[in-house]
């Protein structure tokens, strides 16, 4: 039980070189198979999408191929997004920083990260992207399934396939905004972002300037001693 | 032309030319069109065996009749120079072909011996053989010269000739004359029926 | 079919009733779409089922089964009411006008006509004459006493139609009580809807129109009834009456329901004839010319008119017969070997075969092609008959029910080994393996060539049964045995014995003479060894041969005719005489001669079909003139040259019915109806008769046999053929019975659910197809249910190997009732009970 | 060569131009049903199983005549057996030959996501390639007449080809050689437009059908099948024919406005991405940076 005003103390996840373990193994894990899917199901899908980039298809090993690897991948990404959600739906609630932390987006996309109020362990926009790629991830699969048996369905219940299509391209489209806003921020934006899925650790320095609130917890400081 | 070869259409794409860059040959097939099935098929001018329309039908086989090609059905079609059928055919004609084809054909003579619980082969000579000595020896036992007035009648009472719908008017010529021969008066034809 | 498929595209007006050509002859059906499509004809259809025919008529009447000779008796009695007959057409081309002996008595209530005799369940029909003088006695058919008097040459006559025993007049009589309340009571239609449907085919003679023309189309749904000859009658009656026969777009047009039965009708495969529609000698003939004499006609007519009378050739037909079958053994010493000829004194017909069987006369039985357990009546009887069978032979391309009785579903391995019968199983070849000749419905002779050699292991059907009979020669040859002469005799001269070249086989049907010849009126001259150009050549002398006269001119000189190929039209009536040939002497319709008025004029000059041409003094025309060529209209021939009479038969004289001289209706021999409304004492036909073996089971509805049934072919199915193959099975994979909304509402059914249809016979298990197809009927006030069910599965096949239906055949259920003309059983009503199984 | 290029005129989710678009002469053919006259005999479709060579594959009893539901893969040609009792009480057996309409704007060709999978040639044939099919079966999403069929071993999808090899070679399809009663017609476009036109005409004047009219429905541009109806305000009667089919709304907008807002989209995020990058650059340059100035 924590003390009265702390926000955390867990000093066991402070590792060597002042870095703080991030991410576990098994989260880094299916952060990746997550990622590695969903760069499969996008390349394919934005090759059936539109006939500009079909040559995607024909160079990941031709349209049929990903035609038929299409929805065991979707699969596989749900799955991994199913277990996203057990190991971090409990950290992804919406509170009230959150609220403040939209209202300085501002700032937050000036860089000026001293001005946005204290996240925690995920800010506002990473809950956000999480929320949205396991809703997503929902619809994709429900559509998707609807799309991957479409013969079977029948002919009565033709609008299940007509919601599908557009379900399944329409939540396509989202997710593939949020995943590019996420790898540019994870790659280009913050350093030590992308390491952190890699190595699982960032340093104290990034959890300070990113995720002061997270870094409160582990290192213990008080509200008061801010 | 030469028949044998594939002949398909590929169509150079702007899409496909990203991918070539790498070596591929990424250009789909935009008309691959099944050759006709008949171009060079036999044609034989038959009649169709089931109703009494009489649709001409062009029976289509294999090869061009060179000795070495065992004739096959490819396809069976409608006549279009027939008067009546003008090349229409009904779903019993339309599917004659599986009538030729068919694997339940019986290819074997056989004999269902007296008691017997199942078929036996025999041979085609030995069973002309056995049904002439039954004829004859039926024939020979009921033979009817003449009936009680005393007329003659010379007739075989204890044999029956059925003859199906499809025999021909030869066919039935034949039947007609060799067993009018043998004195049968039993002689019916689905005609009848 | 007096016409030809066609032909039917110049009809204005089509009855189709006691068929169903759009499910059976779909491509022949064409030609009543085109009359539709081009002529704004009307297509009125009378059936017990709403067919695929109904779903394309203009006019369509739910019939109770069998009651078609009431609809069509009342149908008489209307358009003579109303005046919508030909009275020129009727008053020279038909009996109308003919006085009937003051003794011939018409059925009123008793039912029967005059000399009905109840012990033999027969008629002595010699009041069924006309009046007049002059004749000889008449011909009788095998089983029917001879002896009667003849049609008197001279005819009393009246050709104001006012003379009371006028056969006009008569009839006029026998069809009062044909009324459109009757028939209502009897046939289930409604009175509005019945007139409507007596308006309508009746509109052609509106008002005097001669042009008009209507046709009437039949097939098995008139046929196989205790009074199948007597409903097409009727029609044909009809027909007479408004003048339709003879004329383009007109006729009785039977469709047969098989490729070459017209051609085994024709080529005699049937027990009373001999090739050529000739009739087998009986005992009592004594001799070729007491044969001759009682099968060949004299004519009979009004005093001042002429007759063709071309029966009266039959000697020439008969000696040349005898001459192809025993060649240089036929000569006028031994009577052209009458003596060969078995002598026929009664019914061997189809039922008949079985019957005898099952009584141990028939020991041996050739099956080539005919499927006999399936087709019936009574199955079970057939199974039981072969099981008393010595030796049974089939021909057959697939593995069918007959061949298989001994092991029919229900037969145990020890009762197996009880069944005595030997049977031998021959693999014919398929139709495209074989060439010859066909004979459609339309009398068109035409060639097949064989597209694929005959699979090893087969042998050709003629090849069979030459090495069959062969084998039988050698054996008489050898061993001696009872009267040889005609099997050792027979003419087999054909340059391959064992498998003869049915195009050899045409040439002697055709025949050929054997003496320098030369037409008189022409000058033509043939010569010896050459074949006969039509048989107008044939010879009572010996010196020409003809296997069938009918068919003489298919292979003449000039090649085989039957393969000719040239679908020019220049008349576009449809006649196409250059397409193949078509009996008798490439004519394609029939009584053509009554297209024209008497004096010689078409009477509708857009559809000329033959007329007098007054500068050649000679009949002309698109078709071949069915008349003689040089006769006068003045001369008043009658264009119906094969009658004695010339004219057609409003009234069937003498031996020309076994059960009466006009239709007369009765109800079926199962019927749910215990009196005939019509005429109250007489419910059956009087003259058919039951069979008597213990399999012989007729129900009533005491019995509680209430519902009446039919049965009938699919289009996608072919009798007992297509049960193997696939593509057939897959558009209709199982058997089913075909049941109306109410009925199956009565039972608590849905369509799908298994039911069990028993008769008096057996039982029969299907799937139930409900449908508003099938109405329940009212019959005489009493609801009445009918149901219908496809015959096309027995035991084996494709659906029934797989087990997947219950291997009844639908002829367990069928009577062995026959008509007493034709000798066709009553395939097409009976009764039944229908229970959940 | 029996199709050239020059006779394609449309091709599915295709990124270049079409060879064969408004180069050609070539006259729309056309199959008309008349359904007045169809007895249905399923002639047609056994003529179309035998001319394709397709597999026989099993049915079962369903209370009706009609051979299967509903087309296959294997099957591309059905005639639809319905019982109608008319407001007067009379009965009609109505059957309607149901197969691939070809339509001039079809629906499976917009929704199909292979290039060349779908072609229409310049005659109006709509022809699946199969070679290019993926199975993806958005053909049958984009069909408004339940036309396309899965294989499931081949994972392609199949239909009527409106006998294209014959066609090709100048010949009618196999089902309209069949038809006995004549209900089926080959032709130009305009002659069985012209043809269905006074039949319907016929049935007005002569056979008392006063609906009688012509079906060739403009949602979908006209269809290369048309048919005679004797109640064209009631198609639906005869199995379900949709009386103003067109494609789908939602494959219209799928393919229309919502792909290019999200091609859009996409494009124009990653182009924000990359000038928010070039104005803002990353958070820090590098990692080191974090640390708090000053130390801690």
């Amino acid at each position: 039980m924590k003390p009265r005003g702390m926000i955390g103390y867990h000093p066991e996840q402070i590792i060597p070189h002042d870095h703080i373990l991030r991410y576990s193994f098994k989260e880094r894990m299916n952060h990746w198979i997550a990622a590695g899917s969903f760069i499969y199901l996008m390349l394919t899908g934005l090759a059936f999408w539109t006939p500009w980039l079909f040559w995607i298809a024909t160079m990941l090993g031709g349209a049929e191929l990903s035609r038929m690897l299409h929805p065991w991948i979707g699969l596989v990404f749900f799955v991994s997004v199913c277990y996203m959600f057990t190991l971090w739906a409990s950290q992804m609630n919406f509170e009230p920083v959150d609220k403040e932390w939209w209202n300085s987006l501002g700032h937050y996309i000036r860089n000026q990260d001293d001005q946005m109020p204290p996240a925690g362990r995920y800010n506002a926009g990473q809950k956000l992207l999480f929320w949205s790629f396991f809703i997503g991830g929902l619809l994709l699969l429900a559509s998707g399934l609807v799309l991957w048996f479409t013969e079977s369905i029948p002919w009565n219940l033709r609008w299940l396939r007509y919601l599908a299509v557009i379900v399944h391209a329409g939540t396509a489209l989202l997710t593939i905004g949020n995943f590019m806003i996420h790898v540019y921020m994870g790659v280009f934006a913050e350093r030590g972002a992308f390491g952190s899925v890699i190595r699982g650790d960032v340093s104290l320095a990034f959890a300070k300037r990113y995720h002061p609130g997270w870094y409160k917890e582990i290192v213990g400081e008080t509200e008061t001693q801010k | 032309m030469d028949a044998s070869r594939r002949d398909f259409l590929k169509v150079a794409t702007v899409g496909g030319t990203a991918a070539a860059l790498f070596g591929f040959d990424l250009k789909p097939a935009y008309a691959e069109l099944r050759r006709l099935k008949i171009a060079r098929a036999s044609e034989t001018r038959s009649t169709c065996p089931y109703c009494s329309v009489s649709c001409g039908v062009i029976i289509y086989t294999l090869g061009d009749g060179a000795k070495n090609v065992t004739k096959q059905v490819v396809h069976v079609e409608g006549d279009p120079d027939h008067p009546i059928n003008r090349g229409t055919l009904c779903p019993k004609g339309a599917s004659l072909q599986q009538d030729i084809l068919n694997e339940r054909r019986l290819l074997k003579p056989q004999v269902r011996r007296p008691g017997g619980t199942d078929w036996e082969d025999i041979s085609w000579e030995q069973a002309i053989g056995e049904i002439a000595q039954k004829v004859k020896k039926t024939r020979d036992d009921t033979f009817i010269e003449t009936d009680a007035a005393g007329n003659k009648v010379n007739r075989c009472e204890s044999i029956a000739f059925t003859g199906g719908c499809t025999d021909t008017n030869e066919f039935n010529y034949l039947v007609v004359k060799a067993m009018r021969a043998l004195g049968v008066v039993h002689i019916e034809n689905q005609a009848r029926v | 079919m007096t016409n030809g498929w066609v032909d039917i595209k110049n009809a204005d007006m089509i009855l189709v009733m006691g068929g169903n050509p759009a499910e059976n002859h779909p491509c022949g059906f064409k030609w009543v779409i085109e009359a539709k499509r081009n002529r704004n004809a009307k297509l009125i259809v009378v059936d017990p089922r709403f067919t695929r025919t109904a779903s394309v008529s203009d006019f369509f009447a739910q019939i109770r089964v069998g009651t078609d000779i009431a609809f069509l008796g009342g149908l008489i009695r209307y358009l003579i009411e109303n005046q919508r007959y030909n009275k020129e057409y009727l008053v020279n081309f038909t009996n109308a006008g003919f006085i009937v002996d003051k003794e011939f008595k018409l059925p009123e209530d008793e039912g029967v006509f005059s000399g009905f005799d109840e012990k033999s369940l027969s008629y002595n029909r010699a009041t069924w004459n006309y009046e007049g003088s002059g004749g000889k006695p008449a011909a009788a058919k095998p089983g029917q006493p001879a002896g009667l008097p003849g049609l008197p040459e001279r005819v009393d006559f009246d050709p104001t139609l006012q003379n009371p025993r006028c056969v006009f007049q008569l009839l006029k009589a026998h069809y009062s009580r044909y009324t459109p309340e009757m028939v209502e009571r009897v046939t289930g239609i409604p009175r509005e809807k019945y007139l409507q449907a007596c308006d309508l085919f009746t509109s052609i003679r509106k008002d005097g129109d001669t042009k008009k023309v209507a046709t009437v189309i039949y097939a098995l749904g008139w046929t196989q009834h205790s009074f199948g000859t007597q409903n097409i009658r009727t029609a044909a009656m009809i027909q007479l009456l408004m003048g339709n026969v003879g004329r383009a777009g007109g006729g009785v047009n039977a469709l047969r329901g098989h490729s070459n039965i017209q051609g085994a009708t024709d080529m005699a495969g049937i027990f009373d004839n001999l090739p050529g529609y000739l009739k087998v000698p009986i005992p009592a003939d004594g001799s070729f010319e007491g044969w001759m004499k009682r099968i060949t006609p004299t004519p009979s007519k009004p005093g001042d008119w002429a007759s063709f009378n071309y029966w009266s050739n039959t000697p020439k037909f008969a000696v040349s017969l005898m001459k192809a079958f025993y060649g240089d053994a036929a000569t006028k010493q031994n009577e052209w070997a009458y003596d060969y000829l078995p002598k026929v004194d009664r019914n061997y017909s189809w039922v008949n075969i079985w019957d005898n069987m099952y009584n141990g006369v028939v020991k041996g039985l050739f099956a080539f092609g005919m499927n006999g357990v399936m087709i019936g009546p009574d199955s079970n009887k057939n199974i039981d008959a072969l099981k008393k069978a010595d030796w049974v032979v089939v021909g057959e391309i697939y593995p069918d029910e007959t061949s298989e009785f001994w092991r029919s579903p229900g037969i145990t391995q020890e009762e197996m080994k009880k069944i005595q019968t030997t049977v031998y199983r021959l693999p014919c070849a398929g139709f495209a393996e074989k060439d010859g000749s066909f004979t459609n419905s339309a009398r068109w002779l035409q060639w097949k060539n064989a597209a694929l050699p005959i699979p090893p292991g087969c042998r050709s059907d003629q090849g069979i049964v030459a090495q069959i009979f062969l084998k039988t020669r050698e054996l008489y040859q050898k061993e001696g045995g009872k009267f040889p002469d005609p099997i050792l005799k027979l003419t087999w001269a054909y340059t391959n014995p064992s498998d003869p070249s049915l195009a050899e086989v045409l040439k002697e049907i055709n025949g050929k003479t054997f003496a320098d010849a030369e037409d008189p009126a022409t000058k033509q001259q043939i010569k010896a060894g050459q074949q006969v150009p039509s048989f107008a050549w044939l010879k009572d002398d010996g010196t020409t041969s003809s296997g069938n006269w009918i068919y003489c001119g298919a292979y003449t000189e000039a090649g085989n005719l039957t393969m000719r190929r040239d679908p020019a039209d220049p008349s576009g009536l449809g006649v196409h005489p250059n397409w193949a040939w078509s009996w008798p002497v490439n004519r394609r319709v029939l009584y053509n001669r009554a297209s024209c008025n008497v004096d010689g004029k078409p009477w509708d000059a857009t559809r000329k079909q033959v007329w007098w041409n007054e500068g050649t003094q000679k009949w002309a025309g698109v078709d071949v003139p069915d008349f003689k060529a040089d006769s006068h209209p003045k001369d008043h021939m009658g264009p119906f040259i094969m009658n004695p009479e010339g004219v057609g038969r409003i009234f069937g004289p003498l031996g020309a019915f076994a059960d009466g001289p006009f239709p007369t209706f009765y109800e079926p021999v199962e019927s749910p109806v215990e009196n005939n409304l019509l005429h109250p004492k007489q419910r059956h036909s009087p003259v058919v008769r039951r069979y008597k073996t213990p399999d012989d089971k007729y129900g009533s509805v005491k019995d509680g046999y209430t519902v009446i049934c039919t049965t009938y072919r699919l289009t996608e199915h072919y009798h007992y053929w297509t049960k193997n193959n696939p593509m057939n099975v897959q558009l209709v994979p199982e058997p089913f019975v075909e049941i109306s909304e109410e009925m199956a509402a009565e039972m608590g059914l849905q369509g799908g659910e298994r039911i069990k249809v028993s008769s008096a016979r057996g039982a029969y298990i299907a799937k139930a197809m409900v449908t508003k197809r099938i109405k329940a009927m009212t019959i005489d006030g009493k609801k009445t249910y009918q149901i219908g069910i496809p015959i096309h599965w027995g035991y084996r096949g494709i659906a029934e190997d797989e087990g997947k239906t219950a291997k009844t055949p639908v002829n367990l259920l069928s009577p062995t009732v026959v008509d007493p003309n034709a000798y066709t059983p009553e395939f097409k009503g009976f009764l039944v009970k229908v229970e959940k199984a | 060569m029996s199709q050239a290029t020059l006779r394609i005129q449309k091709i599915s989710a295709h990124s270049g131009t079409v060879p064969g678009e408004d180069t050609q002469r070539q006259y729309q053919v056309c199959k008309l049903v008349d359904t007045t006259t169809c007895i249905g005999c399923k002639a047609c479709e056994v003529a179309c199983v035998e001319w394709n060579d397709m597999p026989f594959s099993p049915t079962a009893f369903g209370n009706t005549y009609q051979t299967m539901p509903e087309t296959r893969w294997n099957y591309w040609n059905l005639i639809l057996f319905n019982e109608h009792e008319r407001e007067d009480g009379t009965l009609q057996w109505l059957m309607r030959k149901h197969q691939c309409m070809h339509c001039a704007e079809p629906g499976c060709l917009e929704a199909c996501p292979a290039d060349g999978a779908i072609v229409q040639y310049t005659n109006g044939i709509v022809d699946f390639q199969q070679a290019n099919c993926i199975g993806c079966g958005y053909c049958i999403t984009g069909c408004p007449f339940n036309i396309p069929k899965f294989n499931n071993v081949t994972k392609r999808m199949y239909k009527c080809s409106l006998c294209a090899d014959r066609v090709s070679e100048g010949l009618e399809p196999a089902c309209i050689k069949s038809c006995p009663t004549g209900c089926l017609h080959f032709g130009s476009k305009d002659d069985m437009t012209e043809l269905a036109g006074i039949r319907a005409k016929q049935l007005r004047d002569h056979y008392g059908y006063d609906k009688a009219g012509v079906y060739d429905p403009p949602g979908v541009g006209g269809t290369g099948v048309i048919y005679v109806l004797h109640d064209a305000t009631q198609p639906e009667l005869y199995g379900g024919l949709p009386s103003n089919p067109s494609i789908p709304l939602a494959v219209k907008f799928w393919k229309h406005p919502l792909k290019w807002l999200g091609n859009i989209a996409m494009v124009g995020g990653l182009i924000g991405l990359f000038v928010h990058y070039l104005k803002f650059g990353p958070k820090a340059r590098e990692e080191a940076d974090l640390a708090p100035k000053g130390g801690a």
